[in-house]
């Protein structure tokens, strides 16, 4: 008799199995002429040029490294939950404990968003775009001549 | 914490302040603040007195732990008892006379600032060699005193003889010192200990002429020697007259110089232990009593002769202490310190009112000229020859005494020594002041009395030289001996080894005719010089001038140019030597291979220092590795076992 | 435990205080914050006790230690400039990290369980990480604060695992427990062992012991010499003490088996440190190499379960902290001296001529330097001679007679600033020193002597 | 050994002995460190650290379960969020040095040395 465990493996084998057998079976079917336009890889028309890495603009570290901090704090909130709620420490205390450890909770988010904020103020949270540039050049040539060209020659 | 922290505190705030802002302070505070310091010292001595009278036993005040080495522990403590008290009154006593003494003598000076500032750091030198509790802190005030003086033989350091001389003073000060540092060791490898007490009372444990007591007793005098300067180390003191009046009165006469007399006083027990010790001291300290003196016989410098007569003075307390009579030598310095810096200050004063003539064959006539400071000087005169009631008579008759009963030989030796220094104290008397002037016109008509500032300090002083002897009556004046009897509880440990050591075996008629002898002696040369020098008007005539013996003696036995012969010469000679051979053939091609080593070694070490992570992280992972390997690599194996064990279960 | 609870909350503070006034008040702030929290210390004197379910342990001679780290942060924050030098440079948040790279210091002091330990070393190191690379424009601060960072995860890794493993073979954290474990005689499982060898690894790195001292020169070298100054002294302290906690109060009955692995980073941080700093010619790094001997030193205080390990100990790091506070105090105050291409020359020639050009500034970079190298007179000779005295045992007599020999090495290289001060220089204007400086110098100076001189003043007092 | 009191733990757990975690922990430990050893490429390194402190918790939590105490995992909790500022600390620096030298290569950076 297997155990949870075996289980366990017979699905992860399973997965495996399931897996090649697509990919394999999507194999013979499908016609096969490679080129190597069809090689590239799809960066909606253009062609990729550079490192992998290039193309990530830096402001998204900022922010995924600000979102990896805080959401990993989040991990203090589970064992928090898990005595929350404690029916039989509630009684000792007369509800005096939901009120701490929600108070507690609350101290230490407000301690966390104090650093949203200092990442706020500091302005890592703005998406500044690249302002247009217009061109300053001004051809001594009136422009209504260009248009008469055109009329001219339609 | 107590009072007593205080006493060596002031002087030293006083050197702060002087010294550090001498450039600021205006010159008007200086003196104040100087002499404030010193007689604020003098003050608290009084209250230290008091509180030790109130207890009755000795005081110690731990100011805090200094080194602990194992269980060798060395705290920072004054002791005070009746040694440290009478040490204090004098040091802090004359000290402040001679503070405002200096006021007035150097006002015109440039340093004026400086030399009140150094003025303070010796008191407060001083004050830890006389208050401290152990060893170590004397040895602190000790070379602290040595550097004063050398600063300030050299205080007019613009002329290269003055330098020269504190040069001299401060060499030979250093070999004395050698001794006494190996004495402190001698005393820490044995007894463990430097604390006074401690010290001895273990020692009264030891026989009579144990050996590594006659060492340490031996080796400390060494020091002794270089200190108050005794044969062969006395060259040095002479010279330093180089210096200005008031630090030849207070260093080299009053204070720093009777450091070594204090200094065997304090460990009396180490020396009544060793008879050797006591028999070379008494035999130095005669040889120097004969030698200074008929040096100081033919010197026409008026403070060469002091400086010399304080030399022998210096061999008197050693015969002293060499006969075990430690109140007697102590006694001498006491009554000594009176009257010899009375003498300084007044050839201070007569110096300053010749216009800083030196030479006692210029001067002349200036008894009437300069009431004050001739009287007074004349004082000390009779007080140092030993003329009843003068302070010195009591002293160095106490002495002489004890040396009659105790040595024979010495004593006879002692006796002329004391006939000579009453001639040639008078003849300086006479010569300066009595006959008709042989100065220089504008020196005549400049010569004046001395401001108040420097007269005031040679009337006390006169004062204590007329009855300083009486605070130490010889018992067959019925008179109780003040100082015998306060001193007593120094001299127990003494006792405890060798019952009755001080006291003198003879009858009162042997004394009375001891006394008379001196005193005829003393009267007799006193009438001789009278004769030659008033009467016939002699003047002394220059060294070059002289022939035979009197020329031997007035260039001081040459012993300045034999010194100058062996030693300075055959150091270079040696030093010459050595350098040519074992320094450039062996030492320093050993040395450069070492560093060349050492540098190689260095090149070396930074090429694994490459600088890229990657082989960091991987020398890390390998140390890791090797660590676990070294460390673990039996218990990995058991890990195995129970790896199997987890298995099969 | 109330230095680590205030220090906390300043330090947000002081993020904060950066948005007034282009943060003007930030560094007196700061050294404020420090007053307060070292004062904040002696809540707890004589009161010894634990706190938070006895994760922190507080008695006096903790006390006296977090004492010491925080008058030397003032000290260290005191004779910091506002970073001007730095572009991009936010001096805010560098004091605010400053202030809980502290909190990580005092915990590691503190700690009873290895919870705390953790917790301290990663807030010390994560901090010293940001402070290592905050000069972003300057390559060469890019690449002390990636090696650091790296080489600090990777030890970082070792010790947990060590942790963990201890974990394993007592089930608690508390280093009360395993000591007690220790001490019923089971039989030492192989966990301990593994366990122990781990964590002492990892905190050797941090203690920059060789074989694990690495990272240590270049670090030092590229960071912005506050910080390196910074991490020569707190982050050593707190090592060392938190090193004490684990052998001596917690694994001294596993004496036999930790004190070889010791012996052998003694010995080797001995000969790698002294004889590579011979030929450096940037201070910063002979510094580094000479911390590294320092290191050394400090091992062999611990080398034997002794009565007066901590008294030797503490009166090593102090004094250690005055000498390399003025001498890299007096780097900082030469900072605008003969600057190239921008940045500051941080090599020993810059001292040249400065006899002349400013006497306090060389006196006080001699007395440090005597101070360092051992000299009698200053506390360093002191502190060596308690430690040797420690180690002093017939077991390990070879490593005494080493120390030996290589502190005449030191001499050798400690001499090299002492003789260029005196070097003639082409510059010969007198240098202006502030005022903060000089109290400082002042200060440590002054301290260096006073325990050269009257050592129990400080030895007795412990 | 862990005294493995066997009351306390549940039957689920008890079906795998604890030196088959201890075995996982450390070969996955290994793993992150023989990554961090071989590998130039920071952001790579970067990753197998975080390998060994995974590691590490998986070996807190077995431990903690088989001593049914739960200090181990409160410990895991603290790991977490350590690493999670070690990566946020590590990743500024790295692109830090990106911007600079558009590389990250770890071989590149041997300025300091000697």
């Amino acid at each position: 008799m297997l155990s949870q465990f075996g289980f366990i493996l017979l699905f992860i084998v399973g997965a495996f199995l399931m897996l090649a057998g697509i990919l394999g079976m999507a194999r013979l079917l499908r016609p096969d002429k490679p080129n190597d336009q069809k090689l590239l890889s799809y960066e909606s028309g253009e062609n990729a040029e550079g490192g992998s890495l290039v193309s990530f603009n830096i402001r998204f570290y900022v922010i995924a490294l600000i979102f990896v901090l805080f959401e990993v704090e989040l991990v203090f909130l589970f064992p928090w939950s898990v005595v929350f709620g404690d029916k039989q420490l509630i009684e000792q205390t007369n509800g005096l404990w939901g009120w701490f450890s929600m108070a507690e909770m609350f101290v230490f988010i407000f301690i966390l968003s104090l650093g949203l904020v200092y990442a706020w103020a500091q302005g890592h949270l703005d998406w500044l775009r690249p302002d247009q540039k217009v061109n300053p050049f001004k051809s001594e040539i009136p422009s209504d001549l260009y248009e008469n060209i055109n009329k001219k020659y339609s | 914490m107590s009072l007593i922290l205080l006493i060596p505190l002031f002087p030293l705030i006083g050197f702060l302040i002087n010294g550090l802002g001498f450039k600021n302070i205006p010159k008007s505070l200086v003196a104040p603040i100087g002499i404030g310091a010193s007689l604020l010292s003098f003050v608290f001595a009084f209250i230290a007195y008091s509180e030790f009278k109130n207890t009755g036993e000795v005081i110690i005040v731990k100011a805090f732990d200094w080194i602990t080495i194992g269980d060798l522990n060395i705290p920072f403590s004054f002791q005070i008892d009746q040694l440290s008290i009478l040490m204090l009154f004098i040091v802090t006593g004359v000290g402040t006379l001679i503070h405002l003494y200096s006021a007035g003598y150097m006002s015109h000076d440039a340093g004026y600032g400086k030399f009140f500032a150094y003025l303070n750091l010796f008191l407060f030198s001083m004050l830890l060699l006389v208050m401290g509790s152990n060893y170590l802190i004397m040895f602190i005030g000790w070379e602290g005193v040595g550097l004063c003086s050398y600063l300030l033989i050299g205080f007019w350091n613009k002329n290269s003889d003055f330098g020269d001389a504190a040069r001299k003073a401060f060499i030979m000060n250093r070999v004395g010192d050698l001794g006494f540092l190996i004495g402190i060791f001698l005393i820490i490898t044995h007894f463990g200990s430097l604390e006074y007490t401690q010290v001895f009372e273990m020692a009264k444990q030891y026989p009579v002429g144990s050996g590594i007591i006659t060492a340490i007793t031996l080796f400390l005098f060494v020091g002794a020697m270089g200190k108050s300067a005794q044969i062969p180390l006395f060259t040095w003191l002479p010279d330093a007259m180089a210096g200005p009046t008031p630090v030849s009165a207070l260093i080299h006469a009053a204070t720093m110089v009777t450091s070594g007399i204090y200094m065997i006083v304090r460990s009396n027990v180490l020396y009544t232990l060793s008879p050797v010790t006591l028999n070379v001291v008494a035999w130095i300290g005669v040889a120097t009593a004969l030698v200074a003196a008929t040096i100081a016989l033919f010197q026409n410098d008026i403070k060469k002769v002091l400086a010399f007569s304080t030399v022998s003075q210096l061999g008197y307390m050693f015969i002293g202490l060499g006969m075990m009579a430690y109140t007697s030598g102590f006694f001498h310095v006491i009554t000594h310190a009176f009257f010899k810096a009375l003498l300084f200050l007044g050839a201070g004063s007569v110096i300053h009112a010749m216009s800083d003539e030196q030479d006692i064959t210029k001067m002349g006539g200036l008894w009437s000229k300069i009431k004050i400071t001739a009287v007074t000087f004349l004082i000390g005169t009779i007080a140092i020859s030993g003329i009843p009631p003068f302070a010195g008579f009591f002293s160095k008759d106490e002495i002489l005494a004890h040396t009659f009963a105790h040595n024979k030989a010495i004593w006879v030796l002692a006796m002329l020594g004391s006939f000579i220094t009453a001639f040639y104290m008078f003849r300086l008397f006479f010569v300066t002041f009595t006959g008709k002037f042989r100065g220089t016109q504008e020196q005549e008509h400049h010569v004046h009395e001395s401001p108040l500032s420097m007269t005031i300090p040679l009337m006390v002083l006169a004062g204590f030289s007329i009855v300083g002897g009486f605070i130490g009556m010889p018992e067959i004046f019925h008179q109780p001996h003040f100082l015998e009897n306060f001193l007593a509880p120094i001299y127990e440990g003494s006792e405890s080894v060798l019952p009755g050591f001080g006291n003198l075996g003879i009858s009162h008629e042997t004394e009375w005719s001891l006394m008379g002898l001196s005193v005829v002696l003393a009267l007799v040369a006193s009438v001789f010089a009278y004769v030659v020098f008033v009467k016939n008007a002699t003047i002394p005539k220059d060294s070059s001038e002289l022939s035979g013996v009197k020329k031997i003696l007035a260039d001081k036995y040459y012993i300045d140019d034999l010194y100058l012969k062996i030693f300075s010469n055959g150091t270079s000679k040696l030093s010459k030597g050595l350098y040519n051979s074992f320094e450039t053939k062996f030492l320093s091609p050993l040395v450069n291979s070492t560093g060349t080593l050492i540098n190689f070694a260095g090149k070396q070490l930074t090429r694994i220092q490459n600088g890229t992570t990657g082989y960091y992280l991987f020398a890390m992972g390998i140390s890791i590795a090797f660590i676990l390997v070294f460390f673990l690599g039996l218990d990995v194996l058991s890990f195995f076992k129970n790896i199997l064990g987890g298995f099969s279960k | 435990m109330y230095p680590i609870l205030f220090l906390s909350f300043s330090g947000l503070i002081t993020l904060f205080l950066g948005f007034f006034q282009e943060g003007k008040w930030v560094k007196p702030a700061t050294i404020l914050f420090l007053a307060i929290a070292s004062i904040s210390a002696f809540i707890d004197w004589n009161k010894p006790g634990a706190y938070f379910f006895n994760m922190l342990q507080v008695n006096n001679f903790n006390l006296l230690l977090s004492l010491v780290i925080l008058i030397t942060a003032i000290l260290i924050v005191a004779i910091s400039d506002n970073f001007k030098e730095i572009e991009y440079a936010h001096s805010a948040e560098y004091y605010a990290i400053m202030q809980f790279s502290l909190v990580g210091a005092i915990m590691m002091t503190n700690f009873q369980s290895l919870i705390m330990l953790f917790l301290g070393v990663e807030i010390l190191s994560v901090s010293m990480y940001v402070l290592t690379g905050t000069d972003k424009r300057n390559l060469r601060g890019n690449e002390a604060a990636i090696k650091y960072f790296l080489l600090g995860a990777f030890a970082t890794g070792i010790l947990l695992f060590g942790i963990a493993m201890i974990y394993g073979g007592v089930g608690a954290f508390e280093i009360d427990a395993i000591s007690g474990t220790l001490a019923s005689n089971q039989a030492q499982s192989l966990f301990l062992y593994i366990g122990l060898v781990m964590l002492l690894i990892g905190l050797l790195f941090k203690l920059a012991a060789a074989p694990f001292h690495f990272w240590t020169p270049d670090v030092y070298e590229g960071a912005p010499t506050i910080f390196t100054l910074f991490m020569a002294t707190i982050v050593k302290t707190a090592v060392v003490f938190a090193l004490y906690r684990i052998l001596h109060q917690s694994f001294q009955n596993m004496h036999l088996s930790w004190s070889y692995i010791l012996a052998g980073c003694i010995a080797l941080s001995l000969i790698i440190g002294n004889l590579s700093a011979v030929k450096q010619i940037s201070f910063k790094r002979m510094l580094a190499f000479s911390s590294i001997s320092h290191a050394g030193f400090l091992l062999l205080g611990l080398l034997h379960v002794s009565k007066t390990a901590d008294k030797s100990l503490l009166f090593y790091s102090v004094s250690y902290l005055l000498a390399s506070t003025s001498a890299f105090g007096v780097l900082l105050a030469l900072k605008n001296e003969r600057t190239e291409n921008g940045r500051s020359n941080e090599n020993i020639s810059v001292f040249k001529g400065l006899a002349t050009r400013s006497p306090f500034l060389s006196a006080v970079l001699i007395i440090s330097m005597l101070s360092l190298a051992g000299i009698p007179l200053t506390g360093g000779f002191w502190s060596k001679f308690y430690v040797l005295t420690d180690a002093a045992n017939d077991q390990f007599f070879y490593l005494i007679v080493l120390a030996l020999l290589l502190t005449a090495v030191g001499v050798y290289y400690y001499f090299k600033p002492i003789i260029t001060v005196f070097e003639k220089s082409d510059i010969q204007e007198a240098i202006t020193i502030n005022p903060i400086f000089k109290i400082i110098f002042v200060l440590t100076t002054l301290g260096t002597l006073v325990l050269g001189l009257f050592p129990d003043l400080l030895y007795g007092m412990i | 050994m862990l005294q493995e009191n066997t009351a306390l733990i549940p039957d689920m757990i008890k079906q795998i002995p604890l030196v088959n975690y201890v075995l996982l922990a450390s070969i996955l430990f290994v793993i992150g460190i023989v990554g961090v050893l071989i590998r130039r490429n920071a952001l790579i390194i970067f990753m197998s650290i975080e390998l060994m402190l995974n590691a590490v918790n998986l070996l807190l939590v077995a431990f903690s379960a088989y001593n049914s105490d739960p200090n181990g995992q409160v410990f895991v909790f603290f790991i977490m969020a350590v690493a999670a500022a070690e990566v946020a600390v590590g990743l500024a620096i790295i692109v830090m040095i990106y911007r600079n030298i558009r590389s990250i290569d770890i071989g590149l950076l041997n300025k300091l040395r000697g």
